[in-house]
Formats: C-alpha cells, structure tokens, sequence
C-alpha cells in the first residue's frame, strides 16, 4: 500500500502535465538524485567512478540522444558512433584551434557540429524508410570513421591520427579527479535528460512521435514531415555528440575514431531497445544494463572460485549477452521500462492481486 | 466553451441554424493515374459552404483517392482544383491542414503508441507557436501555450464522451472508440472543412447513431463543412444535403438524396435491387 | 507473471553492486601484482592469444622457481578485445588491486592510457609499440617502448633495403610502398618514412587499409598498377595473411615484401603456406624452442601441467615476444628490489625506476636463458627503449629462418625527430621536461 | 586501359562473392521479414565447423582423403547449421512472431552476439584454413592485346561461378516450388499464412535452414580465400549496401547490386582514392547505395512499398 | 440442437490478452454439421477473439485460451496448431482479408492449398473455387495489393476453400464492401453451404445481411454471449431489432432524428 496514487486528484492541468505527477515517485527521484550528487561523491571508489558511473552517464546520455531519433521518432539509426565522434572530434578542433575557448562552450559547439551533420545525413529520411535508412544511416558511420582517420586536419595534423586532451576545467575548477568527472557528467546528463524529457513532452515531441506512428496522417493534420524528422535529427544528435565530447575528453582523454565505431552504434541500439523505445528512463536503464551486465558476468566466474581462461569467458559473455538481449525482447519488447512499469502497477495494486 | 455550446444546445438545435453558403470547394475534370491504372478519370464536382456531401460508390470507385485529391496525398495529373475561389497549386498534405482542412480514415491512422490525450493534442499543433528552445526548457509561455491547448482537447474529450480513456495508448481502445478519436483529432484543429472516410464501417446502429449525432452536431454548431464517404446508405440518405456517386473512377450521379436514390444508373452500379 | 524477470534482473543488481564496488579477490601482503591486458577473442585474437600465453606462462614460471627474490608474482587478466574503451574498463578495475606495471597490448590503449599512467604511478612497458616518441623519457616518464618504436622498425627496413641495393643512395629514383592498417598503430611509421624518402630521393606511397583488413583488393590492385620495388607491410592481425594472400593473388613477388615486427609471426603464414615463401620481416626475437630459458619454462611450467596455451605454441614467434616482455618486467622489479630492498614488494614508482635503470648485458642475459636471442638494453632517463637493435627473417615457405644481420636505428634520424615530437607533445600537455634531478630519485 | 580491366574484374567478382553473403539476407527477410544481422555470424560459424570438421573427422575416423574429408565436413557443416536454424525458430522466432521489424532485427543482432561465443567456444579463436582445392595463383589472359596480360584471379572466378549458380538455384526454387509460394506467402502476412494452414514454424527452419546453407557455401569460398578466423563475420558488414542497392526481397537485386558495388568501389578506391587519400571504398560503398536510394527509395528491384492510405 | 451432427463445440472458454486482459469471459456455441452459424455483436464484443481461439490463431497476438474446451467432432482441439486444425478442415477466413499483397491472385489461392498434397486434388480445387468466383479467374495473374477490396474478400475466401474445409470461419466478411458486393459474397457463401456441404461460423456485425443468409445465430456482448437464437427468430427480436437494426416500432428510425440521450440496453439491466 506503499505505493498509491488514491487520492492524488490533480486540480489543475498544470499539475497534471507535471513530469512525475505521483508524490512517491517525486519522493524517490529526489532520493535518487541525493544519492547521486551527496552520497555517492562522499563514499564511491575510483573504480565506480572510472570504470562503471562515468560511461554509464554518458553512455545514457547517448543513448537518449538516439531514444529521441529511434523511440520518438521512428527513425531507426545504426550510425550513432559517428555522431558523437563528430561531437568529440569538433570540440577538440574548437578547443585547440581557439585560445581560452572554455570546456562547456566547445562542448557545445561539439554538439552543434554533430548537429549540422545529423541533419545532412538525416535528409535522406525524407524518401527513405525503416531498414532502408537504418542501413543509409551505415554510411555516415563509415565516412566518418573514415574522415576522421584520413583528414589530418581534424586530428590537428597528429602524426598517428590519435589525440588527447588535458587540463580540462570549468570557470576554473579542474575536472581530473574521477569525482569531478563523475559530477561534471551527472550535471551535463541530468540537464539533457530534463530538457529531453520536456522536448518530449511538449509540441514537437508529439509530432515525432505522430511521425514514428502513422507519417501520412501525420502530415495530412499539418505536421511537416521534413521539420518534425530534421528537428528530431538535430536534437538527437546534438545529444549524441555532446555525449561524444564526453566521452572523448572525460572518459578516454585520448582517443582514435576506432573509440566511435560502428560497435559503439550498435552497443547504443541495444540499450535503446532494450531500456525502452520512447521513454526517457529507458535509457538509463538501458545503459546501466548493457554497461554493467558484461562487467558482472566477467567477475561472476572468479567469485564463484571457477578457473575459466579469459577467453572463454568472453565467449561466454558473448553468448549470455546475446541471449539475454533475445529474451529481453520476448520478455517485454517494450524494454525495461516497460517492465518497471508493469511492476508499478502491481505495486500499486499491491498487496491485493487485483 | 465552444463545444460545451454544442453539447448543451445539441438537443435543442435541429437544422435550423444552418444555412448553406457558396461553393468553397470546386474540382474541375480531375483525373488521377498510379502509373497506367486509371484511378479517376475527368470528374468535376463541388462542395459547398456548411454542407454535408457525400461521396458513395462501390469498392475500387475512387472515393478514398478522391479525398486524398482533396487533402493534397496525392496529386492529380490532370484537371483544377479552387478553394475559396482560388486556384491551388500542387501541394502536400499538411498544407491542406493550414488551409482549414481535416482528415478521418478509412483504417483509422491514430498514433498507436501515444494516448487519447496526447492524439488530440496533435490536432492543435498547427495553433501552437513555441520554439524549440523555448520546449526544452517548458518555462512560461510554453507551460501556459500547453495548458490552453490542454483546455480546448478537454473540451473535445467532453463533447465526444471519452473521459474515462484520456490517458490511455489508443492502440488498447476498441474500434469504435478509436474511431471517435480519430474524429477528435480532426476536431481539435477546429477545421472548416472535414473529410470523414467511412466513419461509421465496422460499427453497429448504435455506434452509428452516436456518430450521426457527433457528425450533425459539429456541422450545426461550427457550420463545418463536411466530406463524407459512408457505405451505410440510411446513414448516407439521412444526413448529407448533396450526393455524389463514383464507379470505377468516373462520376455516375449528382444531387439531393432522393435523387440519386432514385438515379437509375445508380441503383444498377451501386444500390442494387434489393434495398 | 510478468515480474520474474524483473525480480531476476534486481537480484542481478544486487549482485552486482556488491562485486562492483569492491574490487574482489585482495592478493596476499607479499606478492608483486601484474595485471595481464589481453585480447584473446575478436578480429585480433589469433595473434593476441600466443602474446598472452607467453606473458602468463612466464609469470608462471617465475613463480615456480621462487619469484622475484622470494616475491611471488600476483597476475589477472582482463580481456579487452582489442577495444579501447575495454581496455580502460580493464585498466580501471585492475589499478585498484595496486597494478604495477602493465604492458596494454595494443597502440590504442596505449595512447588512452599515457595520459592517465602518471596519475596513478603505473608505468606501461609497451615493447616494440605505442608512441614512437615516448622513447623520451624526459617527457614521457611512464612509458617504456623497450627494444623499439615503430620509428626504429622502419628504419631498420630502409637500411635494410638500402643494403640489399648496394647503399642507401642507390635507393634514390625506386619507389618504396607502405601497406598500413589504417589506425594510430599502422600511421606511426610514416613521418620517418618521410623524412628517409626525403634523405635518400626514394618515392613513398602510402596505401592505408581499413581495419581489420579483410578488404584489400583495390589495394593490391593498386600495388600491381604502382609496380613498386618494395612494398612494407604494416598490419596487424588478419590483414597480414590476407596482404600475403591479396599479395599472391596479384602475382606481387613476396621477395620484394617486408613485413614490420607484428607482421611476421607464425599466424600471419601459416594460412598462406608456401605461397608466402620468400616474403620477410623485422624479428624484435626469434622463436624456437632451443633456448635454455624455453626448455626451462617447457619442463617447469608445461610438463607440470600449468602451461597457459598448447604446448606447440611455445616457442612460436609472438608467444616469444610476450615471454620477453614479461622478462623484462620482472626484470625490472628485480632491479628495483636492488635499490629499494630485496625480497620486497616494489610499488609502482619503484617498478618505473626499475625499468628506467635496466641493463640487461650479455652476461645477464646468458643468465635469463636468451643467449644469442636478444642483444643487451641499457635504459636511462632520457632513453626508455635501451635498444634498437632488429634482425630480419624470411619465411621458406614452412618456417621462419633468421637473417644474421643486425639493425641499429640510426640515431642522427631518429633522436631529433623524437625530441621535436615529444616537445610537441609536451607543449600540447602543458607538461614540463623532466629536471635531471628527477632522474636519480 | 588493360588496367582498368583488371579493376572492373576484380570489382565484378568481388561483387559476386558480396552478392553471395548478400543472398542470406534477401532470402531471410523475404520469407519472415526478418532483416538478418546475424548472417555475418552465421558465415563465420558455419566455416568455423567447416574448417574444424575437415580436421577433426579424419583424425577421428583415421582416414587421410583430402576430398572425402571436405565431403563429410560439408556434410556435417550444413547438418549443425540445420540443427542452428531450428533452435532459432524454436528458441527465438517462434517467440516473437507478429513484432515489430526492429524488435526482429534486434533479436537477430542477439543471436549473432551468441553465435560469435558459441562458434568461438566450440571451435576455438584461432586462424584455421579451409582447402577445398581453390588454385591460388592468378592467370593471366588476352596477353597479345595487353602487354603483360590481364590478371586474373582463378579462384575468384570459380567463387563467382559457384556463386551464380547457387543464386540461380535459389531463384527456381523460390519462384516455381510449392515451398517456395509458401516462403513468399509467409514474407507477405504471417497471421494469414497460418491461418490458411502454413506452419510458420517449419517454414521458418527451412528458410534460416537455407539461408544456412548460403551461409556456408558464402563461408567457404570466403574462409579459403581469407582463412577462417573472427573477421570473417566483418565481411557481411560488405554485403549490407548491396542488400539495399538491390532491393531487401530480390535474389536478382542481391546479385546485380553486388556487380555494381563490387564494381563501383574497386573503381573509386582506384581512381578516386588518391584524391582523398584512399581507403575510400568502404564508405564509397555506401554512399554509392545511398545515392541509388534517393533514386528508388525500395532499392533497386526491390517490390514497391505498398502502402494505402 | 441436435448433438449428433455436431460439428464444432466450444464450451464455456474464456480468453485473456497479455497475461491481464480477459477478453472471452465464458462463451459457449455450438456449430451443427452443415449449416451457417452467425456471431453477433458490435466491436470489441469479442467476436474476433472467438473465432481465433477456435482456429488457435491467438497465440501471436498473445493470448490464450485458460478456461473451457473447444471440441472439433468430439476430439478437444485446443492444443492443435493452427496448421493441424487446417488438415483436420478447419479453416479462418480472417478480418480484413489478408491477402499475400506481392502473389498474384492465383498464387494466392495456391499457396492455400498447402496442407494438400495431391496435385489433381489441388487443380480440381482451384477449377472450382474459379468457378464460384469468376472474377478471380479474370484477375488470377494481378498482384493481389492492386485488385478491389471485393475482390480480395473473394480471393480469400476462395484461398480458404482451396484447402478442401469442412468449416470455415468467416470474420466480417461484409467490411469495407460496398452493398452490391457483400450480397454477392453472401451468396457465394450460401451455394457453397449448400452445394459443397461447407458449414460456416461467422463474425459479422451487419447484423441484417448476416441473419438474412445464416440458420442461427448468437450475440456477444462484452466477450459474453448475451443471446442466441434461430436467425429468424432473432430478426424479429424487438431488442435485436431496435439495438442492431436499426429498426423501431413503425420502421427504421432516421438517423437525424436519433436522440441525444444514452439510452440502456434492456437485458443488460
């Protein structure tokens, strides 16, 4: 009876439009966020910090980017890596190319960059459909794996084609410790995810997802077909590639376009689908599942004391990733955030069964 | 407001407050080919101001292709089309929707994954003005533009009796509600022109009285014009002011009910001996 | 219903939280903690799985004959599949159980690493790869590339070359291909490259293959069209054979091929056969079964059932290059405990002056087991590599047979292209040389 | 002029051997609409057992036959795929009939992931060779018109016959069997398939089952060619644009699309590459099926979307 | 009715979607050998789920069958799949027609002969069903997608009939069709009754065309059956009349006139 939304009336439609319009579920998001900013700052390991937290939120916020594109939109994108190498690539070129250029503004600009791309590449969407432009959206993955390798320009004529960045800061605190990291991406991740979250809840995010759901009757009730795919294609990629910048300058600090391949793309569909096509919460989850779940199973065979060769283990992930993705799909096709929830509802419903 | 207006005089109102204007719509010898199968071959007709016309015909006759004509899906390789006296040029669909026309269909195209709610709300996304900076933030004017917005798809909620699944996914509705969803959609952009593809198939008398009502309603209370296609000829008889007959892409017959009803070409293409 | 996977997936979580936070398995007060990176699965695995056997299986047998004076040898592997980002993931979790040497086995990592390296105080042995100019220690204080650079190997392969013509000018008006795997690793070569084209008047073409490189068919094409008198290979993995065999296929003669370091093992022929007769390679160590440091490991580790791999794979070229790595790391845990205490366990600062002061002379390495097989490596403060000598070997058709000739990078080149590279590198870090004071610390 | 023979060549039987991995898909998603990513997998695990059944199966029989050990492998080889294609039916698809597209695909990236482990644990990780007895050393034809001659390659000529023959086999038995309407019958409507009394199941482990079989035959040819090892799965990433320039659910598209994307990158990684710095033509590849895209938005054979409003 | 020549029992079964929604809340009907049974009832009623728990065509669209028997001649068929029901001659013609949009016309009518193997059967099959329909003859080599919803309505039923069926299920075969063609395939539905001995349960909701051609018939309501009857019997039910056709005491209402008030359903009381 923990949970029970009996008795909330909402008096006004303001109330109503609010993004978590339950008290309990306001209540746990607030503990959420003291845990994430107050807690885990004061008692978390480097490791958590470097190895688990830090690429879980960017990878989320990626993953969110392309929620907005996949699960809002319909537009199915397998070239994702590439977005976020534009991003990372664009801010590194803003940030060594203009003196004084502070980190926030060339991360920004990282994300514009991958935005102007995003769309260029986006525009074939408007003839081209499903499968078809998942597999069109391969080329931006190519060309720009490609570019990034050939076009030394880019790569601030770095003879291996491998850069790096250092001496990162903000109004001139320094992001090096993994703390500082950890909450400079938590700030960047908590804001896009409360923009996107409103983005999706307002006009535009209901034309994406007109357009995802039927496009001619979209259209034929006024929406442009070319603004609300072109707008989801530059939001999302915006995301992405500050996602991108991200994780080229916070997570990796150096890095080369093999960091943005196509497993990367592919690594993001996965959460996506399997966190939930169209939820913002999808994407955590997603992340979180897809992040921690290969670091587990990698453990799990030395806790339980059995000798296995580091190959065999990764075979072995491999193999219990797959399947896990195939019975997540029968499972709940909608993803994870389905199944929370279906499991709010039963709590809800909690303890009566009906 | 508006439809609260509506709701309450509806039992009052009959076809009294309503009176047939001049021709907005005019389609002049339009013919329609997907590669070389003739879909409508030279068909003029005309729609006039507060009416409701209907379009019958057989199975294959045209009659869906002529609304897409109408609502610019898809574009006829011959003939014109005026509206509002003026000419159109070629153009896509959702330029039909700033003109002031609406849409139902046949195979109802709801968004299935979004809730009745946020379906109707679509239809006002051309009254809404915020930019996209302005929505990621939902700071203000957009909070305020959302909550007037919410305001009047209330209204339609009311009017069309769907309270009690606003927030459903309209993929989980029955049939018949969808379909008064969909209607809902097209209402919410308060059109002037509605376009209404077979709005009643699939349901029963008394799902089909209660879309009669909502139809007579809208076009008494708003002076909407309406487009209809309908199989049910006692619907079909009973509320259009004006008929057309379609076959096999070619216009067949013309006029008030009672004349086509009694249109000998008609009843052999179409009606049938036995009604 | 619907909730039992749910109810698994929170059990999962608890799981989890609890191994993840807490990196497990504490190791024993007196052990030296190696964390072994490694890919032995991917599009990299045939020819990083020998690479990796070979580290572990002499981390074995030092253990088995008494560690380090007396200190054992903690390891765990992480695999990283080639991948950066998991090679990070591994660098992460294993720094915590105080790593204190860590060879990252791939360019990759290596530059993702280099920045992070002098924050936790784990020097990186990158043996015969990562930066070229990291050669310099006065920049690059926690990195190792012992026994060469990609700088060194290519001009090993030029002077090579320049032999086979009589001189080096008689290279002048040839034209002199480089077949790259199209990534950090498979670029570093070419700015010496350049600059000998320049010195000698020969013609470079850079003909760069996507990774992995199972494509090169326009490449060869290319190659054929071209028609150039020598043609480099620098590929990793299965863009070797597939070169070789594009190379066949294109009736390229394997005679005029040359392969660097990482590109003559055993797994990048074997599939080739004797169609790749006559095509040769750099040789950082030669492989082989003869010495008295393999039979030892053979008898100490394999007979007694610990080995790491098949045992046919002992001895093979790139098992052999892991065993010399590993040497050399204890190596320098040994010279470490010299200064610092025998029979101690050296932490990371104390590993990197090890392998700072290495000198391995002859007589050392009669001791190791390697006569005749490696010559000797003097590192310093300003040189972390200690030697560039190289030897070629060619493959007649079922093994690799060592060319007798010695290689030494010639210094003039390389040492004032590595000072202006590191300096760049230091400018772009805002990192300060190192005083020579720091040197003796 | 000779040279850019020798190119056009090269690039029309490198096409053949993309149409050939090309083929799994197509048949694929032609019969359950399923947009395969794990036939790359299914190549690699499929040559995996060739190469290791072709050393295994005389050790453990004691004979020593070149041809009779390819013979018993190839036999093996297609009988694990078989068991493979059932398990997916049986485990995977029959689960998740009536989703959407990309739920399916995701799935089948699943299933690859799985069969990447699986081939890898069985069969191990390391660098095996197929020898089915492909002649290795290029010929060289018309050498009175061209000095030097024309190169060419032996053994990609004998993949491209193979694999033209195969596609010819395919597109009979498609178009004139019973089994073959039943697969189409199903690719057009799952639920009214059954309903008529079509097994969704059996039909759907004949179509992965023959799928299997191209995947094998695809294995093979590439596994002699390149050596069986992890990267062999990469190569469907190269079957990907031909897929889409020639139309999802044509077998002729497969083929047509292979020619011009063989053709077309082998082309511009020549003759374009040296102005862009070269190892163009994987991206060209792409972007070439892209630009035929905007053109014909179905690929090129592909059925025209028919879609009523 | 006599239970001797029963041919389909379905027994008190109840239906759920999704593990939650229970859509079948305990129907039970009876199909005698030989003749027309209609299925009443508006939409969502629970018509459609009825006739796919029978044909067991629920299973991918999630649901399941967790109450009741069906029996086909006696044998429970629940288990069967929809393949082995189609052998045992039980077959669904489905709502909204369903053709393979890339066959042509006569592709689509063979591959319905799937579960039969003998080739003269097959062509004997297909003259006739040629023969019942005529204009699928003239458009056999058409790609079904271009042909008019009538004729996709008959080139399904024809698809059904090419499985040699004792019974088919016919769900809303009038929707979408205009009235010249829905009497048209009633028809057919009718001589194939009586010619062929085919028996036929069918979902409709244009409740006076489907009296008109059927011996019996049940209204469903809320996936419960709320009355059954003989079909003219039911036709001059007053309920049936006012609620399902539209008919009031002095003949049919006119639609502009309908009232603006919810009136209650007497039975439902």
């Amino acid at each position: 009876m923990l949970y029970r939304e009996n008795g909330q009336f909402k008096a006004s439609y303001a109330a109503d439009q609010q993004i978590f319009p339950i008290l309990q579920d306001r209540v746990a998001i607030g503990a959420l966020l003291a845990i994430a900013f107050i807690v885990l700052p004061l008692f978390g390991s480097e490791y958590l910090f470097r190895a688990i937290l830090i690429p879980f939120l960017i990878l989320a916020l990626a993953a969110l980017g392309l929620n907005i594109l996949v699960g809002y939109c319909g537009q199915i994108s397998l070239g994702t890596g590439a977005f976020m190498a534009v991003g990372a690539y664009g801010a590194y070129n803003f940030l060594v190319r203009i003196d004084g250029m502070p980190l926030i503004a060339a991360m920004l600009l990282g994300g514009l960059s991958a935005t102007v791309i995003g769309v260029l590449f986006g525009i074939p969407s408007l003839r081209i459909k499903g499968l078809y432009l998942a597999v069109a959206t391969l080329a931006a993955q190519f060309f720009t794996d490609w570019a990034f390798l050939r076009i030394s320009w880019f790569t601030n004529n770095s003879s291996s084609g491998s850069v790096s960045v250092a001496g990162l800061n903000v109004l001139g605190l320094p992001i090096e410790s993994p703390v500082s990291k950890y909450l400079f991406c938590l700030v960047v991740v908590c804001v896009f995810a409360l923009m996107a979250k409103n983005l999706t809840r307002s006009a535009i995010g209901r034309q994406w997802m007109a357009i995802r759901d039927m496009d001619v009757a979209a259209a034929v009730i006024g929406i442009r077909p070319m603004y609300a795919k072109l707008t989801a294609f530059a939001v999302s990629s915006f995301i992405v590639g500050v996602a991108g910048v991200l994780w080229a300058f916070i997570h990796l600090g150096a890095w080369e376009p093999a960091a943005f391949s196509i497993d990367r793309s592919f690594q993001l569909l996965f959460m996506v689908i399997i966190g939930g096509l169209g939820s913002i919460m999808g994407a955590f989850f997603g992340a979180a599942f897809i992040i921690v779940l290969p670091i587990l199973l990698d453990q799990i065979p030395q806790l339980l004391g059995i000798p296995l060769s580091t190959a065999t283990t990764s075979h072995l992930v491999h193999m219990i990733f797959g399947a896990l993705i195939v019975f997540f799909l029968i499972v709940e096709p909608h993803g994870l955030a389905k199944l929370w929830s279906i499991g709010k509802q039963k709590l809800r419903l909690w303890p009566f069964p009906h | 407001m508006m439809m609260n207006d509506i709701a309450n005089a509806a039992e009052a109102s009959a076809a009294g407050g309503r009176r047939i204007g001049e021709v907005i719509l005019d389609l002049q010898n339009i013919s329609l080919r997907f590669g070389g199968v003739k879909a409508l071959t030279d068909i003029s007709f005309n729609v006039r101001e507060h009416e409701i016309r209907s379009i019958i015909g057989p199975n294959g006759a045209g009659k869906s292709s002529m609304l897409n004509v109408i609502n610019g899906v898809y574009h006829p390789q011959e003939g014109r089309i005026l509206f509002h006296g003026q000419e159109r040029k070629k153009m896509e669909p959702h330029m039909a929707a700033t003109q002031g026309i609406a849409r139902t269909f046949q195979n109802i195209a709801l968004f299935k994954g979004m809730s009745v709610l946020d379906n109707i709300m679509t239809g006002r996304n051309l009254k809404m003005k915020s930019n996209l900076l302005q929505m990621a933030l939902y700071w203000g004017a957009v909070q305020k533009e959302e909550i007037a917005h919410r305001e009047k798809v209330e209204e339609i909620i009311d009017f069309l009796e769907i309270q009690s699944v606003r927030k459903t996914p309209v993929g989980q509705l029955p049939y018949g509600l969808q379909k008064r969803v969909e209607l809902g959609r097209a209402l919410a952009a308060e059109p002037t022109m509605l376009l209404l593809d077979e709005p009643m198939a699939g349901m029963n008398v008394e799902e089909k009285q209660d879309m009669c009502r909502f139809i007579l309603d809208v076009n008494d209370q708003f002076g909407t014009t309406i487009v209809l296609i309908e199989h049910d000829m006692g619907v079909v008889m009973d509320i259009s002011d004006r008929v057309v007959v379609l076959d096999y892409g070619k216009k067949i017959g013309d006029g008030a009910p009672d004349e086509v009803r009694n249109n000998e070409e008609v009843i052999r293409a179409y009606l049938g001996t036995s009604h | 219903m619907k909730l039992r996977p749910f109810a698994l997936a929170m059990a999962l979580a608890t799981v989890g939280a609890a191994t993840l936070t807490t990196p497990a398995v504490a190791q024993q007060a007196n052990e030296q903690f190696f964390p072994l990176l490694v890919y032995r699965t991917g599009a990299y695995a045939p020819n990083g799985t020998p690479w990796a056997n070979g580290k572990q299986d002499y981390v074995k047998y030092i253990n088995a004959t008494g560690g380090i004076n007396g200190v054992k040898i903690a390891y765990e592997e992480c695999e990283t599949g080639y991948a950066t980002d998991k090679g990070v993931e591994c660098y992460e979790r294993l720094k915590g159980k105080k790593a204190t040497l860590i060879d990252p086995q791939a360019t990759g990592i290596t530059f993702a690493l280099t920045d992070k390296a002098p924050v936790d105080k784990i020097p990186l042995i990158t043996l015969g790869y990562g930066l070229a100019a990291s050669q310099d220690g006065g920049v690059f204080k926690w990195n190792f590339p012992l026994m060469g650079s990609y700088w060194t190997a290519a001009d090993a392969l030029i002077q090579h070359l320049g032999k086979k013509e009589g001189g080096l000018d008689k290279l002048k008006g040839k034209k002199i291909a480089l077949v790259y795997h199209d990534s950090p690793f498979g670029k570093e070569p070419i700015p010496l490259l350049q600059k000998r084209a320049q010195m000698h008047g020969f013609e470079l073409v850079l003909l760069p293959v996507t990774a992995p490189g199972v494509e090169q068919k326009a490449t060869w094409l290319q190659v054929r069209q071209q028609r150039p008198d020598y043609t480099l290979l620098w590929g990793w993995g299965v863009m070797n054979s597939t070169a070789l065999k594009e190379a066949v296929a294109t009736g390229y003669p394997r005679e005029k091929l040359f392969g660097v370091w990482w590109s003559g093992a055993e797994p990048d022929v074997k599939d080739v056969g004797a169609n790749a007769k006559g095509y040769s390679a750099l040789a950082l160590n030669p492989h082989g079964t003869d010495s008295p440091l393999v039979k030892d490991i053979l008898k100490k580790v394999h007979d007694a059932g610990q080995g790491s791999g098949p045992r046919e794979e002992v001895g093979s070229v790139l098992y052999m290059r892991g065993l010399l790595i590993q040497m050399f790391a204890v190596e320098a845990v040994r010279t470490a405990q010299a200064k610092f205490g025998q029979g101690k366990v050296m932490t990371g600062e104390q590993v990197r002056w090890g392998l700072e002061n290495l000198n391995i002379d002859e007589k050392r390495i009669g001791e190791l087991g390697l006569a005749g097989l490696i010559r000797p490596l003097k590192t310093s403060c300003n040189d972390h590599m200690g030697s560039t000598s190289v030897r070629i070997h060619s493959w007649d058709g079922s093994q690799w047979k060592m060319q007798p000739d010695w290689y030494e990078a010639d210094k003039k080149v390389i040492d004032p292209m590595v000072k202006e590279a590191a300096d760049r590198y230091a400018a772009e870090k805002q990192i300060k040389r190192r005083d020579p004071s720091d040197c003796n610390a | 002029m000779g040279f850019f023979l020798e190119t056009l060549f090269g690039g029309l039987m490198a096409g053949m051997l993309y149409s050939l991995i090309a083929l799994g898909f197509v048949l694929i998603y032609k019969a359950s609409g399923v947009f395969n990513f794990a036939q790359g997998a299914m190549v690699l695990f499929a040559a995996l057992a060739m190469a290791r059944f072709a050393e295994w199966i005389p050790k453990w029989l004691g004979f020593d036959n070149l041809i009779v050990a390819n013979l018993l492998a190839f036999v093996a080889a297609m009988a694990l795929m078989i068991v493979l294609a059932w398990a997916i039916e049986r485990l995977c698809l029959s689960k998740l009939v009536n989703q959407e597209g990309i739920t399916l695909l995701m799935a089948t990236l699943g299933i690859s992931y799985f069969l990447d482990g699986l081939g890898q644990t069985m069969f191990g990780n390391d660098i095996y060779s197929i020898n089915v007895g492909m002649p290795k050393d290029p010929a060289m034809i018309l050498e009175n018109l061209f000095e030097g001659g024309l190169l060419l390659s032996k053994e990609d000529l004998i993949a491209a016959i193979i694999a033209a023959a195969l596609v010819a086999l395919l597109a009979l038995f498609f178009q004139k069997t019973a089994t073959g309407r039943a697969l189409r019958a199903v690719a057009d409507d799952h639920q009214a398939a059954q309903s008529i009394g079509i097994p969704l199941n059996r039909i759907w482990v004949i179509v992965w089952s023959v799928a299997g079989f191209a995947a094998l035959v695809a294995g093979i040819i590439w596994g002699s060619k390149l050596g069986v090892q992890f990267s062999l799965s990469l190569v469907a990433l190269k079957a990907l644009p031909v897929v889409i320039l020639g139309g999802l659910t044509s077998v002729p598209g497969a083929i047509l699309g292979g020619l011009i994307i063989g053709v077309g990158e082998k082309l511009s990684e020549i003759y374009l590459g040296p102005f862009f710095g070269g190892g163009i033509e994987i991206w060209f590849a792409y972007v070439l099926a892209l630009a035929f895209l905007l053109l014909r938005p179905q690929g090129l054979f592909g059925e025209k979307i028919i879609d009523r409003v | 009715m006599n239970a001797s020549n029963l041919l389909l029992n379905v027994n008190g079964i109840e239906v759920i979607y999704n593990h939650v929604a229970l859509v079948l809340k305990g129907v039970s009907l009876q199909v005698p050998e030989g003749r027309i049974v209609a299925l009443l009832g508006g939409n969502g009623a629970g018509k459609t789920t009825t006739l796919r728990a029978i044909s067991n065509l629920l299973r991918g669209e999630r649901g399941e069958v967790t109450k009741g028997q069906i029996e086909l001649q006696g044998e429970r068929v629940e288990a069967l799949s929809p393949s082995d029901l189609v052998r045992r001659g039980v077959v669904q013609v489905m709502e909204g027609r369903h053709c393979f949009a890339h066959l042509t016309i006569e592709e689509n009518l063979l591959a319905g002969a799937y579960t039969r193997k003998d080739k003269g059967e097959i062509a004997a099959n297909l003259d006739k069903v040629y023969t019942y329909f005529p204009r699928l003859k003239t458009r056999r080599t058409s790609q079904a997608a271009y042909t008019s919803g009538g004729e996709q309505q008959m080139c399904a039923i024809g698809r059904a009939l090419m499985s040699n069926p004792r019974m088919v299920l016919l769900d809303e075969p009038s929707m979408g069709l205009a009235p010249q063609i829905v009497e048209e395939v009633f028809e057919i539905v009718k001589d194939l009754n009586v010619k062929e001995k085919v028996s036929f349960l069918l979902a409709e909701q244009n409740t006076m065309v489907a009296l008109r051609y059927s011996d019996f018939g049940y209204i469903v309501e809320n996936g419960r059956i709320v009355m059954e009857g003989e079909a003219n019997e039911l036709a001059s039910n007053e309920d049936v009349k006012e609620f399902y056709l539209g008919l009031s005491g002095e003949g049919r209402k006119s639609f502009r006139d309908v009232k603006h008030y919810r009136r209650r359903k007497r039975w439902l009381s």
